[in-house]
């Protein structure tokens, strides 16, 4: 098991060392950072300083040297648009981003499951059906045309909840949370919806397809001949094994709320790290950029090598070689 | 055995509708199992040997469902039953075991786990004292050092293993009646010989009735007391083991046996029943063996097969092989030549 | 959505920020990049700037000029090479400290270092001295006439709290070195700082013991500017009553706000002209399917572009009625403008085609037009229409529109031939166009002229507005300098843009032509 | 497959007609509605030039002065009639939208067809060999997953239009699209082809083929890829309607397809900026359209899965 992790560590390095020199490579062609930099009375003798001065005209592998070296001791450089310490930027904006990402994670998940488990059970009922369609809907849309036409109905037409921003937030000491004010928390439902709902219909559609496969297993005849509960049937017996293969996939589909995160943040103006990278695309800030995709693919790495704890804790097959090979 | 019978079936009509028409896979089914008597139900696979079991335990997969005939438990009407009123019987008074160990075992859970729920479930006894009895239905089933085994998962118990613990399970909350749906194919011959003696021993001690359904003539021969031989879903012979064994009188048992290498029957060819079983979908007119059959007359392909009391109680067939003693395998030679 | 039990107690003991007496949520597109005055020259920058710190001279609401820290400047009597400044007598920082020489002194030595991107207006200033505690001098390497129209965007920082807090240099971004006035500010302004969230939320306070108190308005207590860069959202906000104040409210969308009861659109001309650049000077050009030859370089063909863009047609369609055609490249209120030159540009197909025609191009010939689609209003939009007017006289034109980080690098640096830019002209006076897009290029002029136009004489004549003090003198060569970029058809004008801000009725302001709000001016009822 | 000799040609047909498949589909009214929505709308398409009243590309057939005329009304200025009215730029919607299908069904079938062989060559490669080729192929799979599709497309559209000669540049915006979703969607391919070959592997019938001498490469062409075709073909249908939306989502971040020819996406893009503006009509008729598009294709696969699935029926 410890060797099993150590290995795939050191693959999450190796896998943080690719990402890090395809994103930085692709950066040359995004765009010209110093014109963004320099107002409109520049002149050439200007540009060339600030190229030299950012170091934009050395050579390609030293500039990627020297970032890595920086990104190891935690320092990304500073910001070309706000000329601050992007690793200070990023800290300000994540908790926006994850706050964001844990509750739509929350209604994708819950939500997935629930549904999932309803349409599997009633799978001929017209409510199932009905779910399944409207579910389909969800996916059918763009998120950007979802999200706006959110804010059409609820913040324009009805005024119940704020079309944009993250409310009131309360500093506690370098965590801002949105979660303490009843402005937080309204300003959290349409982005969360907007976010979730894409991946709640993943979830659900995946659930149901492995209910329905659990519910035709021997062990579940088997249960029901020795006449335990259909309630216990399905919750106790069904839902634990149809859980087990989703984890993996629901592991990632997580993960990929982060990056999906970069649309619902632009249509709501979220302060998130989503919205962050946007701009640092516009304004071609590299340093951002390439703190961004590390920092992205550290938590996908993560979520991997969480994923695949969790499937030895659950699944106790997987844990045969840790007892001392039952007799 | 003037005692009311554990389970009588009379009449046991079982339909599902598909777009080839409607199938019957249980044709007018009627039989008793007796507590502490074990009946083999025995045909080639698809003849409805299981179906008539799952109809018994209430657990048919839609669209299958019971048209007509009757289902008596200890003398009280089940196949009218529903919903929670049947669940709360399986288990308690009927208990079902199935044929793969490998797959009727909940992975995720422990095997104290499962007995537990099934006990808590249908005795009103404390989880303690549940659990006490679990340990005692392992150790009755052959498991050795239960007591700390009962922590272990399915996956940490072998093939036979695993088979007594489904047999267990299936006992732990003292039903009357067992449906063993071909618990020893999926075993090798040696644990099969040991699930047969724990079968036949429990029923004795226990005074369950069990229906025991297999393809194999040998296990029958071994385990059973009455058997019931099934065709395309209809009943082809029923009666005591000895006699049906040693003296078919439907011509398929006939065959069926002259086709099984019994230890007790010595060295003879094996022969074999020419033709297979026709589909549910397509059955030929008039008895549904005719075609098959070496004894087959004109009112065979014509007539309805009868029921087993129309004709002479033991099988349905209108020309039942009278039992001379003549009519052993030779006398079939010409027929084959 | 989940909030459990002890989430709800806990929103009952938290309440949003008081309303005091008049707070004013403003939104915007972009946020400011930085607090540091003089780190970037920049709108958004300068406005949020202008709230905390003061120019000696501001323009007001409608760009006139106004005296802020200084009461009154002029020429010196005796030396035409310097102007002197009295400045405002009791003026304090919102520390307390007091604004003295000292402090101008420092400003404008701080504007002309290395980092800064404001040393550009100040090349003709050599160097700044005080005359006693209210009086300054600035002394220019030549007689320069508009050097007070450079000041007014030149904030005034406290000497004493700069060297207190290291932020004497402006931040150097490479240098790895964040300056405490990138993020923090300590100006003589009519509000002060709260709290800052880059890209998020800055929060201003009113200045009580700010010297102008009882010579403006100075109705708005509070303002809270959040930046909003979706269009839709920013309308939403301010249709759903989130945001009282929008400053860049989308062309389509003023029907809606001027309807919506309890809001109302106010429109000016803004300081920034629309066009298009051709690169006539290079004898063949690489992104178009003539070879051998330039086609732009005929002015035959030039003319005829300019003839086929029906500027009505996307004042009405592409803007919605909110542009001011234009004849010439230089907005309406600079010295310079004639309304004949501004009204000069004709919509005539026929004659169009006639002169493509003459100039040996009767079939035409395909070409590459770079735009940005994230800068001007409609930007995209109007290359889109350019496209379907220059198709009708044989023209076929392959639009590139792409973010302005990656647009302007092309004009500056000479890889574009056909391309959309607009130019504003914070000195109000048509020598700052002529230096940058007339010029010839070179070190210091021309940077971003990407027509390859270049022509001794002209050069000559624009250098010498910079030291021209006779102004009848300045305006002639100014009006012979516009005759030749007429005559040459140096650019196709599109039109003058307009600014659109969107408010609750509450608020009243005119429209500054520099699209730069100073809630000084503001009036809330 | 034994190959059959054309004389029983009209019985395979037969045997398709009434196979159980094609019996459910018969009994499946949704899976016929969303049948028919999508033959209709791929004809469109396909036959744009020919149903289209205008051609929305042409620029030298717009004319300005026809923008945002509602539908079915004739334009105030030019007095022409376009049936679901027009654009910013004068573009007939109903012609836009066929054009702009065009080029996000061939975006998105094509970004498809590439995620498809890509993934499942992988997939098959990861799953069968195992050991050192499973982890690089799994790994790649993690740094695949780190590039979100917007990322990927942004970037690989710097690239492009950093190499590619302008007068190519639409064209090439076409192809970066594709190359862009496709390279973001393999990776689900690869993990179920992975999964489902790791099944099929250690099966008698893979063994047994082992045994006989055949090549890696037929074993996994010949026996294992048929088995594990279920999965891919639902997989291909639901990412076929997420790569319609991807295209719409990028042309939202501007990096879509080139404005002057504007797809499905795009024309909703440029909707969404009038939505409070009054003019409903550019946004509502595209999106209804895509709408349409992906449910459809949506319950299709739904329909095609539970159909595949012999258990489930």
């Amino acid at each position: 098991m410890l060797a099993y992790i150590i290995r795939r560590v050191f693959q999450s390095v190796l896998v943080l060392l690719i990402v890090g020199l395809v994103a930085f490579s692709m950066f040359a062609f995004v765009g010209d950072p110093v014109d963004n930099m320099l107002g409109q009375e520049r002149t050439q003798a200007d540009i060339e300083r600030l190229r030299q001065q950012l170091g934009l005209d050395r050579p390609f592998i030293v500039q990627y040297w020297r970032f890595l070296e920086q990104a190891a001791q935690g320092n990304f450089g500073l910001s070309y648009r706000q000329g601050r310490p992007v690793a200070e930027i990023l800290m300000e904006r994540l908790p926006a981003t994850l706050e964001l990402a844990f509750v739509s994670g929350l209604l994708a998940l819950f939500g997935g499951i629930a549904l999932g488990i309803f349409t599997a059970i009633r799978r001929r009922g017209a409510a199932a059906n009905v779910i399944m369609t409207l579910s389909l809907i969800g996916v059918s849309l763009p998120t950007f045309l979802i999200g706006i036409l959110l804010i059409y109905v609820f913040s324009v037409e009805l005024g119940w909840l704020p079309s944009f921003g993250r409310g009131e937030v309360t500093d506690l000491g370098g965590w801002t949370t949105g979660f303490l004010t009843a402005s937080g928390l309204k300003a959290l439902i349409l982005p969360a919806i907007t976010l979730g709902l894409y991946q709640m219909t993943l979830i659900m559609r995946l659930v149901r397809t492995e209910m329905l496969e659990v519910l035709r297993m021997d062990y579940i005849r088997f249960a029901r001949a020795r006449g335990i509960r259909e309630k216990s049937v399905n919750f106790r017996h069904a839902l634990k094994n149809t859980l087990v293969p989703v984890i993996t996939i629901t592991g990632l589909q997580l993960g990929s709320i982060i990056a999906f995160a970069i649309i619902t943040e632009t249509v709501f103006q979220w302060p998130g790290v989503g919205l962050l990278f946007i701009n640092a695309i516009q304004f071609v800030d590299i340093p951002v950029m390439a703190a961004y995709l590390m920092m992205i693919s550290v938590m996908f790495v993560g979520i991997n090598l969480i994923v695949d704890m969790l499937y030895f804790a659950i699944d106790p097959r997987l844990r045969v070689d840790r007892t001392a090979g039952g007799h | 055995m003037t005692a009311t019978p554990v389970l009588s079936v009379r009449n046991l009509v079982v339909e599902i509708p598909t777009r080839h028409g409607v199938l019957r896979p249980v044709d007018a089914v009627s039989y008793d199992i007796h507590a502490g008597e074990i009946l083999g139900v025995v045909g080639e696979s698809g003849a409805g040997k299981s179906m008539t079991g799952n109809a018994v335990i209430g657990l048919l997969d839609p669209p299958a469902r019971i048209v007509s005939g009757q289902i008596l438990l200890s003398g009280q009407p089940v196949h009218t039953l529903r919903g929670d009123a049947l669940r709360r019987l399986r288990g308690k008074r009927m208990g079902m075991i199935f044929q793969d160990p490998l797959t009727s075992l909940n992975p995720l859970l422990t095997v104290g786990d499962q007995l537990t729920e099934t006990i808590l479930e249908h005795l009103d006894v404390s989880p303690s004292e549940a659990r006490k009895r679990a340990i005692a239905a392992l150790e009755e089933v052959g498991i050795p050092a239960a007591r700390d085994r009962i922590d272990s998962y399915p996956h940490e118990f072998s093939g036979g293993m695993r088979q007594r613990v489904v047999i267990a399970l299936a006992l732990c909350a003292e039903p009357d009646l067992v449906i063993a749906d071909e618990p020893t194919t999926a075993l090798d011959v040696s644990v099969q010989a040991q699930i047969i003696a724990l079968l036949k021993r429990l029923c004795r001690d226990r005074g369950v009735a069990v229906m025991l359904v297999t393809h194999d003539m040998g296990v029958i021969a071994e385990a059973a007391d009455r058997v019931a031989v099934m065709y395309a879903g209809r009943l082809a012979e029923l009666g005591p083991v000895r006699e049906v064994l040693t003296d078919a009188h439907h011509p398929y048992t006939a065959g069926l046996m002259a086709s099984t290498p019994l230890a007790s029957q010595g060295h003879r060819r094996l022969r074999q029943i020419p033709g297979a079983m026709p589909r549910l979908g397509n059955l030929p007119p008039g008895c549904a063996f005719s075609p098959r059959c070496d004894h087959v007359q004109d009112r065979c392909r014509h007539d309805p097969s009868p029921t087993l009391d129309t004709c002479d109680g033991r099988a349905a067939c209108w020309f039942p092989l009278r039992s001379q003693k003549d009519n052993t395998p030779e006398h079939d030679q010409e027929a084959e030549a | 959505m989940k909030t459990t039990a002890i989430l709800t107690a806990a929103l009952l003991a938290s309440t949003s920020i008081g309303a005091s007496a008049e707070t004013l949520r403003w939104a915007r597109a972009g946020d400011s990049l930085t607090l540091d005055p003089h780190a970037q020259n920049e709108g958004p920058t300068h406005t949020l700037a202008h709230q905390i710190y003061e120019p000696l001279i501001i323009r007001d609401m409608t760009g006139a000029f106004q005296p802020a820290l200084a009461t009154d400047w002029a020429p010196k009597a005796d030396d035409p090479n310097v102007w002197v400044f009295n400045l405002r007598q009791g003026v304090k920082y919102h520390d307390g400290s007091d604004f003295t020489a000292e402090d101008v002194v420092f400003s404008i030595t701080r504007a002309k270092s290395e980092n800064s991107n404001m040393k550009e207006l100040l090349t003709s200033v050599v160097e700044v001295r005080a005359v006693g505690d209210h009086t300054v001098e600035f002394v220019t390497d030549g007689p320069n006439p508009i050097l007070p129209s450079n000041l007014t965007n030149l904030f005034m920082m406290d000497k004493g709290w700069a060297e207190a807090n290291d932020s004497v240099t402006v931040q150097d971004v490479e240098g790895g070195q964040t300056t405490f006035a990138s993020t923090n500010a300590m100006g003589t302004g009519a509000y002060k700082l709260v709290s800052r969230e880059p890209d998020v939320k800055t929060v201003l306070t009113q200045n009580e013991n700010y010297w102008g108190k009882d010579q403006f308005p100075m109705d708005v207590t509070d303002i809270v500017y959040t930046p909003i860069q979706n269009a839709a959202t920013r309308v939403a906000a301010l249709l759903s009553g989130e945001v009282d104040f929008i400053q860049d409210v989308p062309v389509q969308d003023l029907g809606r706000v001027g309807e919506t009861e309890g809001l109302v659109v106010k429109t000016a001309p803004q300081n920034r002209v629309i066009f298009f650049g051709m690169n006539m000077g290079a004898d063949d050009i690489a992104n178009d399917d003539v070879e051998g030859k330039n086609p732009l370089a005929d002015v035959r063909v030039r003319k005829a572009m300019s003839m086929a863009i029906n500027r009505d047609a996307i004042k009405q369609v592409v803007m919605r009625g909110q542009s001011q055609p234009a004849g010439m490249i230089a907005p309406p209120f600079v010295n310079g403008w004639t309304a004949e030159m501004d009204s000069s540009a004709k919509t005539d197909i026929d004659a169009a085609k006639a002169l493509m025609a003459d100039a040996g191009y009767a079939d035409g010939f395909s070409i590459q037009l770079d735009c940005p689609n994230d800068r001007y209003i409609n930007d995209e939009a109007i290359c889109q229409a350019t496209v379907g007017m220059l198709a009708q006289i044989g023209i076929t034109v392959n639009l590139d529109a792409k973010p302005k980080a990656q647009h302007f690098p092309l004009i500056t640096n000479d890889q574009t031939d056909f391309y959309m830019l607009g130019w504003g002209v914070p000195t109000y006076d048509s020598e700052y166009i002529f230096n940058f897009l007339v010029h010839t290029r070179g070190e210091d002029r021309g940077s971003w002229n990407g027509t390859g136009f270049s022509n001794a004489d002209v050069d000559a004549m624009i250098v010498s507005l910079a030291s021209e003090t006779d102004l009848a003198k300045r305006n002639e060569t100014i009006q012979s300098i516009w005759n030749v970029v007429q005559e040459e058809q140096l650019y196709i004008p599109i039109h003058h843009q307009v600014l659109n801000w969107g408010m609750t009725s509450a608020v009243g302001t005119e429209v500054s032509p520099e699209d730069d709000p100073k809630f000084k001016f503001f009036t809330m009822n | 497959m034994a190959d059959t000799s054309s004389d029983i040609r009209p019985t395979r047909l037969r045997r398709a007609w009434n196979s159980d498949i094609a019996w459910s589909f018969r009994h499946a009214p949704v899976a016929m509605v969303s049948t028919l929505v999508v033959v209709v709308l791929i004809l469109g398409a396909v036959l744009a030039p020919l149903v289209a009243p205008h051609d929305p590309f042409n620029p030298a057939t717009l004319n300005l002065m026809n923008g945002f005329t509602p539908p079915g009304v004739a334009n105030q200025f030019t007095g022409d009639f376009f049936v679901l009215g027009t654009d910013d730029q004068g573009r007939d919607v109903f012609s836009t939208i066929l054009y702009g299908m065009r080029i996000s069904l061939f975006v998105g079938f094509s970004a498809v067809l590439l995620a498809m062989v890509l993934g499942v060559t992988l997939g098959l490669l990861a799953g069968y060999a195992g050991g050192w080729t499973e982890t690089i192929i799994m790994r790649i799979a993690d740094v695949q997953l780190t590039f979100p599709a917007i990322l990927v497309a942004m970037l690989i559209f710097g690239i492009a239009k950093g190499i590619t000669p302008p007068e190519y540049r639409d064209q090439m915006a076409i192809w970066v699209l594709i190359l862009a979703i496709g390279l973001s969607d393999w990776v689900q391919f690869a993990r179920v082809v992975r999964g489902a070959t790791l099944v099929e592997k250690n099966k008698e019938y893979v063994q047994a083929a082992r045994l006989i001498g055949r090549t890696p490469f037929a074993i996994m062409l010949r026996h294992i890829l048929p088995n594990v075709l279920n999965p891919v073909l639902v997989i291909a249908t639901i990412s076929l309607a997420l790569a319609i939306i991807a295209e719409a989502t990028l042309s939202f971040l501007g990096v879509g397809a080139p404005p002057t020819k504007p797809s499905l996406g795009t024309l909703i893009r440029i909707g969404q900026e009038f939505m409070f503006s009054g003019e409903w009509w550019i946004l509502f008729f595209p999106a209804a359209t895509l709408l349409a598009l992906a449910l459809s294709i949506n319950l299709l696969g739904d329909w095609l899965r539970d159909a595949l699935n012999p258990r489930l029926r």
